[in-house]
């Protein structure tokens, strides 16, 4: 899988191997040298408690185009190589990977605070909606207090 | 000719539908008035966001309307 | 490339496949939903400045025992599903990839947190010697006063 | 018996070899004074850490030695 110049981002309805990303994300960037990523994956989750099922849904005019201005946001705060940011939208199943987001600099720190802030915004900030399938039953996730917490470490 | 409403997350749910056409009245307001009361308390919730064929609203009730808006309500999120 | 339990930590005198690991690291924690990855790897540099080879020395007796008590003390402090450091020692080349830390965490922000302390600790506190050859000269990298500055923030 | 002296990262370049035999002398101290000057001043440099046999010591000049002792010299290090 290529990745398509500094920035890029995409929207996916369907799977993909994190793996092939980063190395060809690596490979981009001969000049850099620290990639930070953060892969999000399907928890299998804990007895009755277990995910059967995810869902991930979007609103096709606002979710890709805030994908892109929240990773401009990324690119113009840190000195930075490139930028990666794939979130899955559709059914998925334990172990699948909803979300993967790459940084890569020269400087190890920019690179971590990239990623994590990316990380904040598109965990409470961007237009998903998830839906989990436990014990037969679908249920929305509400956002998380932690989520807004997380978020405001930014200013 | 009428407007679209788009519902996403868990109105779609209580909507029982992802989108409805609804005959074009002037405002939110009005349209919200005309549906399901459970569906209309959810629509009203304040958490709840709106965009106008794409962009996002900041105020609700006095938009103006045309033929063919699409009208999105938008609950809180819950991504990654 | 499996990996070895919750905390597993090498020392390789031979390349790998960054993207191999990472891939038997998510599968191995199914229950987690986060993994934070640090991947550094040989600069490509610029012009004059390009670092042809790069060389990492160690010393047998502590720099693996080192590394294996820093791990210890990342698993200690963050509640972590499982912790991966892997640092090369040996000659490299541009492109290379010469150090992957990964940690894997039901909770973002401790996958984050406990992969940045071990990369701020591996760069500032293991026994690693770096050298590089640049335009055919060898020259010995002396330690980064903001490597010390990134250590100090961990109180 | 003799002892065995390693040099990590630079000071192998000072030293001209990864390790050097020398005779068993009482100390740390008797031992670098022993050394070629150049290598004697680069090993005294504050930031050169020690290890006997593996082991980290704290206090540099009156460690007890014994023949078959490895003495390693740690200069700043660089890694990552």
């Amino acid at each position: 899988m290529s990745v398509a110049g500094p920035v890029d981002v995409r929207l996916l309805d369907a799977g993909f191997d994190p793996a092939a990303v980063l190395t060809a994300f690596a490979a981009a960037h001969p000049a850099s040298g620290g990639f930070v990523s953060f892969l999000g994956q399907v928890r299998a989750g804990d007895g009755g408690a277990a995910v059967e099922a995810l869902e991930l849904r979007h609103y096709t005019p606002l979710t890709l185009p805030a994908m892109q201005a929240l990773a401009a946001t990324v690119m113009a705060r840190w000195p930075l190589d490139g930028l990666l940011a794939i979130h899955r939208v559709g059914a998925m199943a334990p172990g699948d990977p909803i979300v993967l987001v790459a940084a890569a600099a020269r400087h190890r720190r920019d690179a971590f605070a990239a990623a994590d802030y990316a990380m904040d915004h598109l965990k409470s900030e961007s237009w998903f909606w998830k839906r989990e399938k436990v014990a037969g039953a679908w249920r929305w996730i509400e956002p998380r207090a932690e989520d807004f917490s997380d978020l405001a470490r930014w200013g | 000719m009428a407007l679209t409403l788009a519902f996403l997350g868990r109105l779609e749910d209580v909507a029982g539908a992802a989108t409805l056409a609804v005959p074009t009245l002037g405002t939110i307001a009005a349209i919200i008035d005309s549906l399901d009361p459970a569906l209309a308390l959810a629509l009203r919730d304040p958490r709840v966001k709106l965009a106008v064929n794409g962009v996002l609203a900041g105020e609700r009730d006095d938009l103006a309307l045309q033929d063919g808006d699409e009208i999105a309500f938008l609950p809180p999120v819950s991504g990654g």
